[in-house]
């Protein structure tokens, strides 16, 4: 999230689209009702299904799954067409102005630089016309040809109402309804927000769907402003610390990135990420990134890492290619994989496509599962009848089973979505020997390098080296941890104006992220969670929720990344001349007497910048101002353009009617063996998509009594037209068939579903509960990843779970 | 038949009233009612935060007993921290019943092993799983490590064994975890941010 | 025994007067239907708090799960998809549960001392331990709410949290409540929240926004804020509630009306024959039958 | 036991368990009932074990009566079809309850008013067993508006039947010689020549 969960209560619209935070988020949403009992805010949805946080709507419009980038570019096309945007802002925080190469293009879906046989682009031409002074160039009368403003208004040009009701499905009126109660917020003291989750990651356009809805927050001039924002509703209680922390394939703590195997030289790679301004005056904060990679390598290598090693450089892996989770179960089903560690992580289920998933599993030499409960990942093997239908004797996988502990036996920090870092207190002992996660990893840890020392082995300088500095050394504490990732100062730490002070002294905690060196003289293990566990102690555990402003912000409430800023960008909530666009909302304001900014947030912005100075909000952005054009960043274009999903009901993309190429997303990464696996809407001719239940929380609670008593059974959901098409009623079992498997469950026919006209024709969609399994309290049902296609989005790999096709049928008896 | 509610206490009580003393003699029982005692008066109260959604919201989870030596702490109930500024005490259905999470009959609770082609699941001890599975880690690293690419290019990972990281554990758990990941050389390496 | 926690106002086939010096604040729950959700959350806070472990049913079709109110589930969500105009599709979703009338049915039906208690702060509680099974209050409710356990053959229902009430915090699905579609204080704040929420869904379109409390059983501790407040019967609620004049028969003019009755025929059997003296054989026929 | 060798048989061994079953019950179903209807007489509950025993009981007792009243209904009823003659007992029952029984008809072995009765508490026990079943909570779920309606008209007729009992038993008591006829099933011939004198002279006759 951009803002927080208790800002929304500041927004005077909510825009629920690709989620359904009533259900996913209820205690976060309560802060919608609040903005629309206290603000008279006005909530719209826009969802394939009315859920239940449509039931709470003032409006609710219908949406076909996967065409989300044709709604919302439809919406821009309204709002620049209308004149509905906040011309201050895009004028003086955006890339409006700024002007195109020349030989960057768009022709019948496809951005200049495809190359159909890798299904990928080359993004040469994807960039800005530069001066000779390396800054961008620019037009602040937006009437070049080649400015984004002009690029972007033709691009949208083509998202007329008609277009967009024939892509959604979705009612002209309904459409423009929505378009107009957006539009009012353009105005300077309304602010819209944007909740979204999984029901536009998840798709092989989501980055680009999620990017929409930013260029939207943008035109409105609503990113930075208190109930305003980009927010994503995270899924898990603790997945935005371990994206903070780097817990994926390409990734270091705080955002930083591994080497690819070409960037042999250590220079360069620092240089790639320490990008120059591209317009004068601007901070370009991540010119910084040396500090903080410097100062990861000194807190795991410790004094084997030094300048003349690059600080360890070497001994990062560098990549070949992402190994993402779609990557690496490819990878195991071609027989390239021996072992694998499933650490409180349920991929039989939550990956996609299950029988290949499970065939995976199956070719490895060893499995090791850590987890508090007994997941299906631990049972791959076991027959489990029709719900798991596999041979035992035949599977040669060697697995493990080691039970971890749950929120209440230990002690952590975990990063809710609104980034704040809280800790929490172990209240009791696990049941039986189960151990802490840490004390799990521990335990592996220094068993391998006992083996290394003893044994040694392939390359082990990076595992005798890595820092243990652990009173217990099985036992690492999580305060031990929590102040590692901090970080500390190995060498008194000085200011850079004034080589006499001494900010750190030798051996003290940072005080965050300003005080790291490139020199070796800090240790951090994270650096955006710098200031977390200070020489003021655990920040993270801090209880005072006091609100002197009255708009929700708590500062003294925990401890939120980054420097415990609340609502991010909020310097774009000021006017350029750096008073508030809303004074009775003021997060930050430009102190004309101090010199400083100050407010109800800490400034995301230089604490003494004037604005004299022209300095754009954006400051990690080398622009300093936001991007509607999206240079090289995305796999699959600068501008978001609708494509339908890898499986659609429809033979072409209404866009591009006649070019194949452009039907899907041409950047979308598709395995060769998965081609024939997506299925044709001939045979699977309705829209699929898989949701969670507020009831439940993903595979999770079904071992939990009370929800299984409220969520009892597996179930799908039928529009009352497709209903009585196959003559199902409520109750009865049905069967559900992708073209990669099939599940059986109750019918719950609803008027909920409707069916929508699309390209002339009726599409109706199934809406498929995902939290049933094998194991469980809970009545025993099958995986839904069994229907679902092995396909990712673009950017990111987060797989289609979201629109799929399948058929429908009803069991007449059930065996 | 429509008595008003007063005129219907009124014949009640007159009726009552009369008739029952006079005829019977029997004196009604003490009026008095406990309401069922407050079930958490000196049970241990511990903040915490709900593992489901990223909401982030703060509970307060009652332990039996009050921390002293020989009393075993048990979860007795959870509800919410009327305290934390985005839940102010509320909790959804799944941080509702918390509870039924921490005693829930498939918890683990001894580290466990399954043969190849076996179909069932032995216990053993901690000791062995982490010996055996570090044996089964170097063995493969050993084998399958790649210190330079085919260009030469120095790599230094190790792809044939991955891992994926827990959403829930904590943020201590995961910077050990990503340490260790990567001291290895691992690339395959997740967590749920897709799913 | 103490003195109770929470003063009685009335209970159960009593006919004294109950201590009723003091006077207490009167309470009451309001559940905003415009706000809710329907997450379920105050169904598993009522589980945990009373401890109650239902079992794991079946789908039949709804989200409405466990299908009714039954022994351990004194509180369900009731899911309603209604269109109160053409093309506007509602999702209504109530939180049933016990209503706390003032004039409890269930009180006045009970015939167990003590096993229906209405607390002077409205709260209408069953004591289980003085029940005895016979479900007479289930024929007194207006509003289909207790369930006879199989389990004990006793009745039960929401407490609205009378334990948590007495000690002075608000009920178990109160509390949980994402949205603040429930909120408990007293009845005139009640009252008051709801003529805001009244208000503002009037001014968003819903002309016929109001509050449920409905007076034929004297009011309630428990309301309802309704978007249409004119068609209760789209919630699955009864327009006019009030205890059936059979359980008002029943249970008032027959008690005192029948032992009346019982009493004027034993004591005119007594005056007859203490009037009359006994019908004795005659005499005559008596010397008849000896002669014979 | 026949006291008098004279003495009439009024009533067989089999008959008089008959009514006895019935009238225990009759008397164990008032009492539970009754704690059950009022609390001034919830005290009674206490004869049964406590409320819950008393709720349990009750309809088993009622089950037993009524079958033991089934019998007894298959018994009497042939001497209980109302006539011409009973019809104009009942019309002078006044004169009988003032204690003049001179100018009374000639009855046969049940008077008008007994004949009245018979057919009174039959009426009150049709009514009494199927509401006493649909208010049979622990068993059986009826529709709560019948179980209302049940409701009032059990605990109404289960009243009206206590006062035809109390009349029936009164009746007893002040006809001198008549509980005898329940008790050793005899009775005297002046009392049949009294009171039934044409179900006298049928029985002297043969």
């Amino acid at each position: 999230m951009t803002n927080h969960w208790v800002d929304i209560k500041n927004a005077d619209l909510i825009l629920i689209m690709g989620g359904n935070a009533a259900e996913a988020h209820p205690c976060g949403f309560k802060w919608v009702t609040e903005a629309k009992a206290y603000r008279k805010a006005r909530l719209i949805v826009v969802d394939p299904r009315f859920t239940r946080s449509a039931a709470v709507a003032d409006y609710y419009a219908p949406i076909r799954a996967g065409s989300d980038i044709a709604f919302l570019a439809g919406l821009i096309n309204y709002l620049l067409s209308h004149d509905k945007i906040h011309h201050d802002y895009v004028r003086s925080y955006t890339d409006f102005s700024f002007l195109v190469k020349a030989d960057f293009g768009f022709e019948n879906g496809i951005f200049t630089g495809y190359d159909p046989e890798k299904h990928s682009y080359d993004k040469a031409s994807w960039g800005y016309q530069l001066g000779d002074d390396g800054f961008v160039l620019t037009d602040p009368t937006l009437q070049d040809p080649r400015c984004v403003y002009q690029l972007m208004k033709a691009h949208y040009a083509r998202y007329t109402p008609e277009m967009v009701s024939t892509i959604c499905g979705t009612p002209q009126d309904a459409f423009l309804k929505v378009c107009e109660m957006i539009a009012e917020t353009s105005a300077s003291d309304r602010v819209m927000t944007i909740m979204y989750a999984l029901g536009w990651t998840q798709h092989s356009q989501g980055s680009q769907m999620i990017r929409t809805g930013a260029m939207v927050q943008l035109l409105l001039g609503n990113i930075g402003k208190p109930g305003g924002g980009m927010n994503a509703l995270r899924g898990h209680s603790n997945i935005q610390g371990l994206t903070d922390l780097g817990l994926l394939s390409n990734l270091l703590p705080g955002y930083m990135t591994l080497a690819g195997e070409k960037e042999q030289d250590f220079a360069a790679y620092l240089d790639k990420r320490s990008p120059k301004p591209l317009r004068p005056g601007q901070l370009s904060y991540m010119q910084n990134y040396p500090k903080f990679f410097v100062s990861t390598m000194k807190a795991w290598f410790g004094d084997a890492a030094t300048a003349e090693n690059n600080w360890a450089y070497d001994w990062l892996p560098k990549l070949d290619k992402t190994h993402d989770i779609l990557q690496v179960f490819e990878d195991m089903n071609a027989g390239k994989m021996n072992g694998y560690i499933c650490q409180g992580f349920n991929p039989l289920a939550s990956a996609p496509c299950k029988i290949k998933v499970s065939g995976a599993l199956s070719k490895l030499k060893f499995m090791v599962v850590i987890d508090p409960l007994a997941t299906e990942t631990s049972e791959f093997w076991q027959d489990h009848g029709e719900y798991n239908d596999v041979d035992p004797t035949k599977i040669a996988t060697e697995v493990f089973r080691l039970p971890s502990t749950c929120f209440a036996e230990e002690d952590g920090s975990l990063v809710s979505s609104s980034r704040v870092l809280q800790w929490h207190w172990k209240a009791a002992n696990p049941p039986g020997e189960a151990r802490a996660d840490q004390e799990i990893i521990a335990g592996l840890f220094l068993k391998l390098r006992e083996l290394y020392a003893k044994d040694g082995g392939a390359f082990p300088d990076p595992i005798l080296n890595l820092t243990w500095r652990y009173k217990q050394p099985h036992f690492p504490s999580p305060e031990e941890l929590a102040r590692e990732f901090n970080g500390r100062a190995l060498a008194d730490v000085t200011d850079p104006k004034d080589a006499t002070k001494v900010l750190v002294k030798k051996g003290e905690q940072l005080n965050g992220f300003a005080e790291l060196r490139a020199d070796g003289s800090t240790a951090c293990g994270c650096w955006i969670f710098a200031g977390a566990w200070s020489e003021k102690g655990n920040l993270m555990a801090r209880r005072d929720n006091s609100d002197p402003y009255g708009i929700g912000q708590t500062l003294d409430w925990a401890w939120a990344w980054p420097a415990n800023r609340r609502v991010l960008y909020n310097r774009a909530s000021c006017d350029p001349a750096g008073k508030p666009y809303d004074p009775s909302r003021m997060l930050v304001a430009w102190d004309g007497v101090n010199g400083r900014w100050g407010g109800s947030d800490i400034p995301d912005f230089k604490p003494d910048s004037n604005p004299t100075d022209g300095m754009g909000p954006f400051i990690m952005n080398p622009e300093g101002v936001a991007r509607f054009f999206a240079v090289d960043k995305m796999a699959d274009g600068p501008f978001p353009e609708h494509y339908e999903p890898m499986e659609s009901p429809l033979a072409n993309n209404p866009m591009h009617p006649d070019n194949p190429l452009a039907r899907a997303n041409p950047a979308a990464r598709v395995f060769k063996g998965d081609w024939d696996s997506f299925g044709k809407p001939d045979q699977f001719p309705y829209v699929a998509t898989t949701y969670r239940l507020t009831e439940h929380f993903h595979y999770w609670t079904k071992h939990c009594r009370s929800s299984s008593v409220i969520q009892p059974e597996q179930f799908v959901e039928i529009g009352e037209t497709l209903a009585a098409e196959r003559g199902i009623r409520s109750g009865d079992h049905v069967r559900v068939r992708s073209n990669r498997g099939h599940i059986v469950a109750v019918a719950v026919v609803t008027k909920r579903l409707r069916s929508l006209s699309v390209e002339g024709k009726q599409v109706h969609t199934v809406g498929i509960p995902i939290h049933w399994g094998f194991m469980g309290v809970a009545r025993n049902g099958y995986l839904t990843n069994t229907l679902t296609p092995f396909v990712g989005d673009a950017n990111t790999q987060t797989p289609e779970f979201k629109a799929f096709l399948v058929n429908v049928e009803k069991i007449q008896t059930i065996v | 038949m429509n008595l008003s509610r007063r005129q219907f206490f009124k014949v009640c009580a007159a009726g009552a009233g009369t008739t029952s003393l006079a005829l019977l003699g029997f004196s009604p029982d003490a009026a008095l009612a406990e309401v069922r005692a407050f079930k958490l008066a000196n049970a241990t109260e511990t903040r915490n935060t709900c593992p489901y959604c990223s909401v982030g919201c703060g509970i307060l989870i009652y332990t039996l007993g009050d921390r002293s030596k020989n009393a075993h702490a048990e979860v007795i109930h959870i509800e919410g921290d009327p305290d934390h500024p985005v839940n102010r005490g509320t909790l959804c259905p799944k941080g509702a019943g918390l509870l039924d999470f921490v005693q829930s009959e498939n918890r683990l609770k001894y580290p466990e092993y399954r043969a190849p082609n076996s179909r069932e699941w032995q216990r053993i001890t901690w000791d062995d799983a982490f010996t055996r599975i570090a044996r089964l880690m170097k063995e493969d690293r050993d084998a399958n490590f790649v210190a330079t690419n085919e260009a030469g290019q120095t790599v230094n990972r190790w792809l044939s064994t991955g891992m994926l990281a827990a959403s829930a554990s904590s943020n201590e758990t995961g910077y050990l975890t990503h340490k260790f990941a990567r001291s290895l050389g691992m690339l395959a390496f997740d967590n749920q941010a897709r799913v | 025994m103490a003195l109770q926690s929470l003063d009685i106002q009335a209970r159960s086939a009593t006919t004294t007067p109950m201590p009723g010096v003091r006077g207490t604040l009167d309470v009451a729950k309001l559940i905003d239907i415009s706000k809710c959700i329907g997450c379920k959350a105050c169904q598993v806070a009522c589980m945990q708090w009373n401890d109650l472990h239902g079992e794991i049913g079946h789908n039949l079709g709804s989200y409405q799960n466990p299908q009714d109110l039954n022994d351990t589930t004194w509180t369900l969500m009731r899911f309603f998809e209604v269109e109160p105009e053409p093309n506007r599709l509602e999702w209504l979703i109530r939180k049933d549960g016990c209503m706390h009338c003032a004039d409890p049915g269930c009180l006045a039906s009970c015939p167990a001392p003590g096993a229906i208690v209405q607390y002077s702060n409205g709260i209408v509680d069953f004591h289980q331990e003085n029940c005895i099974g016979c479900g007479y209050c289930i024929t007194g409710c207006p509003f289909d709410i207790p369930r006879l356990s199989k389990t004990d053959e006793k009745v039960y229902k929401c407490t609205l949290c009378s334990d948590r009430v007495s000690v002075g915090l608000e009920p178990a699905c109160v509390k949980t409540c994402p949205t603040g579609a429930i909120t408990f204080g007293s009845k005139t704040d009640m009252i008051d929240h709801a003529e805001e929420r009244v208000t503002d869904l009037k001014e968003r379109g819903f002309a016929h926004a109001g509050l449920y409390d409905p007076a034929g059983v004297g009011g309630t501790h428990v309301m309802y804020v309704l978007q249409h407040a004119d068609q209760p019967e789209l919630y699955g609620l009864p327009r006019d509630p009030a205890i059936s004049p059979l359980v008002e028969i029943w249970k008032g003019v027959t008690k005192p009306l029948a032992i009346a009755t019982m009493a004027l025929v034993g004591f005119a059997s007594l005056f007859h024959y203490v009037t009359k003296g006994p019908n004795a054989v005659s005499k005559e026929i008596e010397k008849e039958e000896e002669e014979a | 036991m026949r006291r008098d060798p004279r003495d009439l048989i009024r009533y067989t061994a089999g008959q008089r368990a008959n009514h006895w079953i019935v009238g225990i019950s009759f008397i164990l179903l008032g009492m539970s009932g009754l704690a059950l209807f009022h609390p001034a007489f919830y005290p009674f509950s206490l004869l049964f074990g406590g409320g819950t025993w008393t709720r349990i009981l009750h309809p088993i007792f009622g089950v037993i009566m009524g079958l033991a009243f089934i019998l007894m209904v298959i018994r009497f009823t042939k001497h209980n079809l109302m006539r011409r003659v009973d019809w104009q007992w009942i019309g002078r029952v006044g004169e009988m309850v003032n204690g003049i029984d001179e100018g009374m008809p000639a009855q046969g072995k049940y008077n008008g008013g007994q004949k009245l009765m018979f057919w009174l508490l039959l009426l009150c026990m049709l009514l009494l067993i199927p509401t006493g079943i649909i208010l049979w909570r622990a068993y059986f779920d009826f529709p709560v508006e019948l179980v209302r309606w049940a409701a009032v008209i059990h605990s109404a007729t289960a009243v009206v039947m206590i006062c035809l009992i109390f009349v029936h038993v009164y009746a007893a008591i002040w006809v001198t010689g008549t509980v005898r006829a329940m008790w050793y099933g005899t009775v005297t011939r002046a009392w049949a020549k009294q009171h039934h004198r044409t179900w006298f002279e049928e029985v002297t006759r043969r």
